[in-house]
């Protein structure tokens, strides 16, 4: 039997490897991929928790990543119009050349 | 009493200054009149005040007003009125300072003269009673944390009546100035305040902000020795003690006349009167452990000011620095602490107060008509405004402590005081009399007897019905009081009784 | 089962849903000249709904609702009060704007958005909380970028949206982190089977920092700050307003209710933790607003700065901090709505929005001036503002709590304060513009400006002088976190 | 009657006041104000008359007392009363002013304030004469200070402005020490009351400790702050050089009140307070004291004779005669208790009014002829005798009183001075007595630079043209020249009053 | 080792490695399509935790929805379709640093838990996950709040998204 700590050693590094995504990629776009990256480890850690807790029938982790899943679905319908508008005003969706409102 | 007295008189110059606000902007001498008017009424309301105060009532409050204002467990904040002998002369020391000030900001439509308020006189007297209300609050506050909402309300205009309408050249940087020591000041002595409140509750149980019962708090003796200086300095700031005095001749210089009038014949009262009654009154031992320090400091602004107003060229800058030493005294009056000194510290902040402001009221009008306050540059005032030259001279004699004026009766208690704890300092601060005696008659010669010079010649003309008005009315409170000392004093010592006991307590 | 209480604890929000709906619905019959008219269907209904859940939504004892989703407290009334009044007010500020003001989406994002806030307040599940932080911010970022052919506000969308999607996915993370280590969802739940006999402190504490990146960045405290003043000088103005308020308090709704609810064991960390945050917060938002010379970002660098202010009363950990804090929400949503709905009314006419364009303004309009006095001393914290009461309210609970010295941190970023906003208040009422005829370039306010700004000056004096009834409300609220 | 009888101190005391403050509402109209003030500060001469025949010289102790409240928080009342010393000098004093009045009624700059100014200056003067209480004292001490300080600086001539500051400047100086001392009592005892200070102060233990000093240290301090005070005030050399200052500058009618009463006030001084408050150490400091009167002695003789201003020359005069009343004061401080003493102090008490009268009489003279001539500069006058024969015949005689020509009034006293201080003060009254020689030289030498030699003809003719002393001037010197007559030649009338009085107290 | 175990340990090793290309890939379109990979590892992952229904979702939100989104996305932005010009910061390092340290915390602090190793009971005879997820989905004594608000969400973010994105004409 697989023990815990293999799931949330594996939540923990695909949280990591979306954090580096999401901190060194210059494209918008890749950003919000290493989010959800973030968010898959997150749905990891839910579903193992739920899995190892001595509560089975309560839920409550699946329901908290199937909220998830409905959030990240919100998130990126937004947050990807966003991008495609700013695209459509500056031409490019590189953040750092985003740099107006720079102080 | 069931008129609620001191809450009319607190709260009618706010209400009048929002209906000022509310006036049309162009109805300027009807906007002039609403102020008036207000000011005569808290004028006679002060007043009466005033003469139904029971001098027989040794200890307690009268004129007691209490309102719950917010008393559910952790904080007890009530409107929590009333006057002693302390606060009772301030009271009507502001109410006279309102009223002056309003007559001589009047304004005057000649183009020469520019005197009073001209621009936009609507704002200038909403903000001025703004300041008023604030400085009635503080004066009849016994809760603590009232006293220190109306104090704070009494800082801020300041900041924009100088700005706007101050001297043109150093306003900016004076208001700036001012604010920022008076609320450094003030927000220092908040912790001490909010310190004292939680430990009132670990040592009694009893959460308020209420003064009285503050009084039997119970704090012990390493704490009132911790806490006294921020708390007393704090508030001292604005009483313009050494060596925090910095922001107020800078402030005196650059405000309009009636700001400087209530800045140094109330505003800097408001700091003394604050310090003695939250610093003395309710930490008494750390008065008593620290007296030695305030009263350095208050010999030092004795002597200190008085030599720098000795060398000053700006006439306002002269009474500036002279309304330093003049409150060092009242400084140098309550660290005695002991019944004599206290006694003349309260005499001493009336007297300032009407003192100062007859002083500032006529060097504005001087300038207003010369457009210049050097000293050098100026003269032969006596003859054309004669009035004002007596008024001045009478303010002179009573900042040099000459018998017969009010400055006498507040200045000679306190040096016995100081006798009493460190005659030392007595002697060294004594000094300050004659030089205030120089400056303020070389000045008065250079400034009313010299010649007038040419490029004044025909430009400078009397001053108005409405000034000799208020110098008649500041002179008069200062003569009397000089004659006779039982119009004020026995009231003042109903007030340092109870301080007295507070001490004695301790 | 649904009953009475169920219904009623979820009131404020059926009836926003409705409005929303209605607004959703009825905008597209409506003319493009009348579309306005949505804001005045938004203010008026939250109006409605306000007195309609006062009647009939209040809250008794408190109690766990809907499966303990929800807490039904005044905590969460109070709060859910306020944050309907902020919105109602950013719709009256909203429909005079030139590019938003007709669109019934941006009508639409406000009242998702207030949803979301609302449930934050009361929300007693790590999943409905959770949710309900997404469901506030996610229409806020369409709100921010709202103005598609703006550079600046599309970028400000974008800028929120990306810090805003990493920092609650962080939190998100530590969520789950409470989630195994507790077993549960239920946040009262969780403080009984998260002892320190169950997990160690670092591992609380590491949790704590996860969580609190989320929340930091919904409060913007440093170091999560960053976006903030681009996103409020990029953002339609009343937008700016409403995140810089409502959002904010929203956050702090969810950092008391989580903290004191879910960790009392660790109390002596957090409350350190909360404290640094505050103390730099104070001190970085007061020193970064010094130089500024627009007055959103002002606005954004002295609500960092707030944002540590009212910190001091959580890091207390009483129920006085907990009400001080409250109260300071309270006072500080009317003050800044104030403050950012004059900078729209202002930039609306001259389209201008320096620190230094303001020049001459008391003269322009002295109304305005007076206005703009009462909310910039509000903000220093002058009486008789709201900011006064508000200010010695949280002082007081930190030298309660023995953290005399974030207190004195807190005042000495006070003065620094008063400086940079009388700066604003000299140019209001010292300068003149150069050509010196200020009275022919007056600067009208159009109606609903005129019932938002003078209900929110007269909030602002209000709270600062009456604030027994406020504190009260917010004393019994904080009375259910203990 | 009875009022009268009750209250005649307080009325002679404050009726110039009040009359001064009832001037303010008079009509501009130069002859009413001169006339005005004449007329009123005649009662108070009337009122000192009925005075003088109510007085008993037999009893001891004050009469007249009148006690009111006045000052309660420092125990200080309203004490006035007289014995035959004070008595002497409120004549001296309620005499000279209307002849002063009289004297100035060719000033026409400014009546109205130069007529009120001298109705405050006398209210000060009888003040301090008629003080029982030791504030009260210092209350009218100071006050004179100022009508005296605003005569000299707003009437004076050219040099008005250095001397009148001087003048304040020594004065208010001098004073400090006198305030601090005053305070110190206060403190001490609790009261300010004369007669109770007199016994208290003295039954003190001499070898307790006092403020960490030992009771007798303290008391010399205090003793010489008080006869610092005075011999400023008298003055005694070296403190007395802003007297030339103030006299020369002075108009007319100032230098005569101001050498007639103002210096007799430090004298005063001495007598009230200084020899009864602190007998031991005037015993023990006596040779001090006497070593600087026979310096003002001297030096006021040498100072005078090198004179060419004849109102400098006049003043030296003064700085010399004063001298001899410190000198029998000294003697009676050294002697206290012996008949010399007593003889002593009754001629140092005649002496200064004798002073009193022929200062004021020369001062006028010297008015007289400066009035017309516009100089004072004794090389421009010469031969004047036949021009002016009635001038020059009183000029004599006021002359010879002073230099104490038997027969007149100058000679009792400086001969019952030196009577009664030579047994104690052998060394000094002989020096004394040489300075008396040159006091006879500058006398002569003023007379005859104005009289004798040759005429200047400038005098003689033309616009120039000297013309002869007129009625009212003589109105004003005869009263004077009658009283150094009679005092001259039947002392008795005065000195019986002085006599007993004097002897009773010391 | 079991063969559960190492099947965990291939499709943790796939997934992973698919992230490592998501973030690493200078195409973007090719990240996209990494992400699919990674996503459907995912939900591997779930069915071997016995989350059959979450899998499931997972294959057809996250695969079917959202990731088509991205590639949508990435297309319509045309213009950085081209890999040309770095793809990370400059200071890609420092986020390499904080991602290996927030790794290694994590991995740290959660080794630390009493919990970390425990190991997971069977699953009882009989039990429906699907139906106890359900019913918590809809039942008010559960999570039917989160569920309603969800739909909010959702309904939301589709104006908001619609409005945004499809708004060409107006300027």
């Amino acid at each position: 039997m697989v023990p815990l700590s293999w799931y949330l050693l594996l939540a923990a590094a695909l949280f990591g490897i979306g954090l580096f995504g999401v901190l060194v990629r210059r494209n918008a776009i890749a950003i919000l991929l290493g989010i959800e990256l973030m968010l898959n480890a997150v749905n990891i850690n839910l579903v193992s928790f739920w899995r190892y807790s001595d509560t089975l029938t309560t839920m409550s982790g699946q329901v908290f990543s199937i909220i998830v899943f409905a959030v990240a679905a919100a998130e990126v319908s937004v947050g990807l119009a966003l991008v495609i508008s700013v695209y459509r005003r500056r031409n490019t969706v590189i953040a750092d050349e985003l740099d107006m409102l720079k102080f | 009493m069931n008129f609620p007295i001191l809450s009319v008189i607190t709260f009618l110059p706010f209400a009048a200054g929002m209906l000022i606000l509310m006036m049309p902007a162009n109805r300027k001498n009807e906007t002039r009149a609403v102020a008036l008017a207000t000011a005569v009424i808290d004028l006679l309301l002060s007043a009466w005040v005033y003469l139904q105060y029971l001098l027989n009532d040794m200890q307690g409050y009268q004129f007691v007003e209490k309102y719950q204002w917010l008393n559910i467990p952790p904080l007890n904040i009530a409107l929590h009125f009333g006057v002693d002998g302390m606060s009772a002369p301030l009271v009507l020391l502001t109410g006279i300072v309102m009223f002056t000030g309003v007559l001589i900001s009047w304004g005057n439509d000649d183009p020469h003269i520019m005197a009073g308020i001209q621009d936009r006189p609507r704002e200038f007297f909403a903000f001025l009673f703004l300041l008023a209300g604030g400085v009635f609050g503080v004066f009849v506050s016994l809760n603590l944390f009232m006293l220190f909402f109306f104090y704070e309300i009494a800082v801020f205009p300041m900041y924009l009546l100088i700005a706007i309408w101050g001297w043109v050249k150093t306003r900016e940087y004076a208001a700036m100035k001012l604010t920022l020591y008076l609320f450094i000041g003030s927000v220092v002595s908040l912790v001490g305040v909010l310190v004292m409140y939680w430990t009132q509750y670990q040592n009694t149980g009893v959460l308020s902000f209420d003064m009285l019962e503050m009084e039997n708090a119970g704090f012990s003796a390493t704490f009132q020795n911790i806490w006294f200086l921020p708390v007393f300095l704090g508030f001292a700031v604005l009483g313009g003690i050494w060596p925090f005095h910095n922001w107020s001749p800078d402030g005196h210089v650059a405000a309009p006349t009636a700001v400087s009038m209530f800045h140094a014949g109330v505003l800097m009262k408001l700091g003394a009167f604050a310090a003695l009654r939250v610093g003395v009154m309710l930490l008494p031992q750390g008065a008593q452990h620290w007296s030695w320090l305030i009263m350095t400091f208050a010999g030092v602004a004795v002597v200190y000011g008085a030599y720098i107003a000795f060398v000053q060229t700006d006439l306002k800058y002269m009474i500036g620095f002279s309304s330093v030493s003049h409150m060092g005294l009242v400084m140098l009056g309550i660290s005695t602490l002991n019944a004599t000194g206290l006694t003349g510290a309260g005499v001493q902040m009336f007297s300032h107060g009407v003192m100062t402001a007859l002083f500032f009221a006529i060097t504005g009008m001087i300038y207003d008509r010369s457009h210049t306050r050097m000293i050098p540059e100026l003269g032969g005032m006596a003859k054309i405004m004669p009035f004002a030259a007596i008024g001045f001279i009478i303010g002179g004699l009573v900042s040099m402590g000459m018998p017969g004026f009010s400055g006498f009766i507040a200045e000679f208690p306190i040096f016995m005081g100081v006798w009493g704890e460190q005659w030392l300092v007595a002697v060294i601060a004594s000094i300050s009399i004659v030089i205030t005696a120089a400056y303020i008659m070389i000045n008065i010669r250079k400034v009313f007897f010299a010649p007038l010079p040419e490029n004044l010649e025909g430009h400078v003309g009397d001053i108005t019905v409405l000034d000799k008005v208020a110098i008649t009315t500041l002179c008069l409170f200062m003569v009397v009081i000089g004659l006779f000392p039982s119009v004020m004093v026995p009231m003042v010592q109903t007030g340092v009784e109870n301080i007295m006991r507070l001490l004695g307590g301790a | 089962m649904f009953t009475t209480t169920t219904f009623a604890s979820i009131l404020p929000e059926i009836l926003i849903l409705t409005i929303g709906l209605l607004v959703l619905i009825l905008e597209p019959f409506w003319k493009d000249e009348q579309k306005r008219s949505a804001g005045w269907l938004t203010a008026g209904g939250l109006l409605v709904a306000m007195i309609v859940s006062l009647l009939f939504g209040r809250p008794g004892e408190p109690v766990a609702v809907l499966g303990g989703m929800i807490r039904f407290d005044w905590l969460g009334f109070f709060l859910k009060m306020l944050f309907m009044f902020a919105a109602a007010a950013t719709a009256l500020l909203l429909m005079d704007h030139e590019q938003a003001g007709k669109r019934g989406e941006a009508y639409v994002m406000l009242l998702a958005s207030l949803i979301g806030m609302n449930l934050m307040a009361s929300s007693a599940d790590l999943v409905m909380l959770y949710l309900s932080i997404e469901t506030a911010s996610i229409p806020l970022y369409v709100l921010a970028g709202f103005l598609l052919g703006d550079e600046r506000s599309t970028e400000a969308g974008f800028k929120y949206f990306l810090f805003g999607a990493m920092a609650s996915t962080v939190m998100l993370y530590g969520f789950s982190l409470l989630f195994g280590f507790s077993g549960t969802t239920d946040l009262y739940s969780i403080a009984a089977t998260l002892t320190s006999g169950s997990i160690s402190p670092l591992l609380a504490f590491g949790v704590v920092t996860l969580v609190l990146v989320g929340l930091g960045f919904k409060v913007s405290a440093v170091p999560f700050h960053f976006w903030a003043p681009d996103v409020y000088q990029g953002a339609p103005t009343p937008v700016a307003g409403y995140l810089s308020t409502a959002s904010k308090a929203a956050g702090f709704a969810v950092i008391l209710r989580l903290f004191f609810i879910a960790f009392p064991e660790f109390t002596g960390m957090w409350t350190m933790v909360l404290a640094v945050l505050s103390a730099v917060s104070m001190t970085v938002g007061n020193l970064l607003a010094l130089p500024q010379t627009n007055i959103k970002r002002l606005l954004a660098y002295s609500s960092i700065s707030h944002a540590g202010y009212a910190m001091i009363g959580a890091v207390a950990f009483s129920q006085f901090g907990a009400a001080s804090v409250v109260f300071y929400l309270a006072a500080y949503i009317a003050t800044n709505l104030l403050a950012f709905g004059l900078v729209m009314a202002f930039s609306r006419v001259t389209g201008l929005e320096e620190i230094t364009d303001y020049a001459g303004l008391s003269r322009r309009n002295p109304l305005l001036g007076l206005m703009m006095l009462a909310a910039f001393l509000s903000l220093a914290g002058m009486p008789p503002f709201g900011g006064f009461v508000a200010k010695v309210f949280v002082f007081a609970a930190g030298v309660q709590a023995n953290y005399t010295w974030l207190v004195i941190v807190g005042i000495i970023n006070s003065i620094i304060g008063v400086y940079y906003y009388l700066n604003v208040l000299k140019y209001v009422y010292l300068y003149r513009l150069p050509n010196q005829d200020e009275e022919n370039h007056p600067v009208p306010l159009t109606q609903p400006y005129m019932i938002a700004l003078v209900i929110l000056v007269v909030g602002v004096i209000v709270v600062g002088t009456v604030f027994a009834p406020f504190f009260n409300w917010s004393d019994a609220g904080a009375l259910n976190l203990f | 009657m009875d009022f009268l009888n009750t209250h005649l101190l307080s009325l002679i005391l404050f009726t110039p006041a009040i009359a001064a403050l009832v001037m303010l509402f008079l009509p501009n109209e130069d002859r009413l104000h001169r006339w005005f003030a004449f007329g009123v500060s005649l009662i108070p001469f009337a009122l000192t008359l009925v005075l003088w025949n109510n007085f008993d010289p037999n009893a001891t102790g004050f009469q007249f007392e009148e006690k009111y409240t006045w000052y309660e928080a420092i125990h200080s009342s309203f004490h006035v009363g007289v014995d035959g010393i004070s008595l002497t000098m409120v004549l001296l004093t309620t005499l000279l002013t209307p002849l002063a009045i009289l004297a100035s009624f060719s000033v026409s700059d400014r009546v109205k304030p130069y007529m009120m100014l001298f109705l405050f200056l006398e209210t000060g003067m009888l003040g301090v004469f008629l003080a029982l209480d030791l504030l009260i004292f210092f209350v009218f001490w100071e006050i004179g200070l100022v009508p005296m300080y605003f005569l000299i600086s707003q009437w004076g001539s050219a040099n008005r402005n250095y001397a009148s500051l001087k003048f304040m400047i020594y004065t208010m100086g001098g004073s400090l020490g006198l305030l601090l001392a005053v305070q110190m009592l206060g403190v001490l005892f609790g009261t300010f009351d004369l007669v109770t200070l007199y016994q208290q102060w003295n039954s003190l233990d001499a070898g307790s400790m006092l403020m960490g000093m030992p009771v007798s240290t303290v008391k010399s301090i205090a003793f010489w702050a008080f006869a610092i005070a005075f011999a400023v005030k008298v003055p005694i050399w070296p403190f007395h050089t802003w007297l030339p200052d103030a006299h020369t500058e002075a108009p007319t009618a100032g230098s005569m009140l101001l050498a007639g009463v103002l210096l007799k006030l430090g004298a005063y001084g001495f007598i009230r307070l200084v020899l009864p408050l602190y007998p031991v150490e005037a015993k023990i400091f006596a040779g001090a004291l006497a070593l600087l009167a026979v310096g003002a002695i001297v030096f006021g003789a040498f100072g005078s004779f090198g004179q060419t201003d004849f109102k400098r020359l006049v003043a030296y005069s003064s700085v010399n005669h004063m001298g001899f009343v410190v000198l029998g004061i000294a003697a009676a401080g050294l002697a206290s208790g012996t008949a010399d003493a007593h003889i002593a102090m009754s001629g140092a008490v005649l002496q200064m009014f004798n002073h009193g009268l022929s200062a004021a009489g020369m001062f006028f003279l010297v008015g007289v002829i400066y009035e017309r001539t516009h100089t004072r500069n004794l090389n421009d006058f010469g031969g004047l005798f036949p021009l002016v024969p009635i001038y020059g015949g009183i000029l004599i005689f006021t002359s010879m009183a002073s230099l104490g020509l038997p027969g007149l009034n100058g000679f009792v006293s400086e001969f019952m001075i030196v009577r009664g201080s030579y047994q104690p003060l052998t060394v000094y009254t002989a020096i004394a007595m040489l300075g008396l020689l040159f006091t006879g030289a500058y006398i002569l030498k003023g007379i005859k630079n104005v009289l004798h030699g040759p005429m200047n003809e400038h005098w003689a003719h033309g616009e120039h043209k000297l013309t002869e002393i007129n009625l009212r001037e003589i109105l004003v010197i005869a009263p004077l020249m009658a009283l150094m007559l009679v005092t001259g030649i039947w002392p008795m009338w005065i000195l019986d009053i002085i006599n007993k009085a004097v002897t009773a107290l010391f | 080792m079991t063969g559960a175990q190492i099947i965990f340990l291939v499709v943790a090793l796939f997934t992973l490695g698919s992230a490592l290309m998501v973030v690493t890939s200078r195409n973007l379109v090719h990240a996209a399509l990494w992400l699919v990979s990674t996503l459907f590892g995912v939900a591997v992952i779930y069915a071997l935790l016995n989350a059959n229904f979450i899998a499931v979702v997972q294959v057809v939100v996250y695969i079917g929805a959202i990731a088509i989104l991205f590639i949508f996305a990435v297309m319509l932005t045309r213009r950085d379709m081209r890999d040309t010009g770095p793809q990370m910061n400059k200071s890609w390092w420092a986020g390499a640093l904080v991602a290996v340290l927030t790794f290694a915390g994590l991995a740290s602090l959660l080794s630390g838990w009493s919990g970390f190793s425990k190991t997971a009971a069977d699953l009882p005879a009989g039990f429906d996950a699907i139906s106890l997820l359900g019913e918590a989905l809809v039942s008010p004594e559960a999570y039917v709040l989160p569920f309603e608000v969800a739909s909010v969400l959702l309904l939301a973010a589709l104006v908001g998204a619609v409005y945004v994105a499809f708004n060409p004409s107006k300027k």
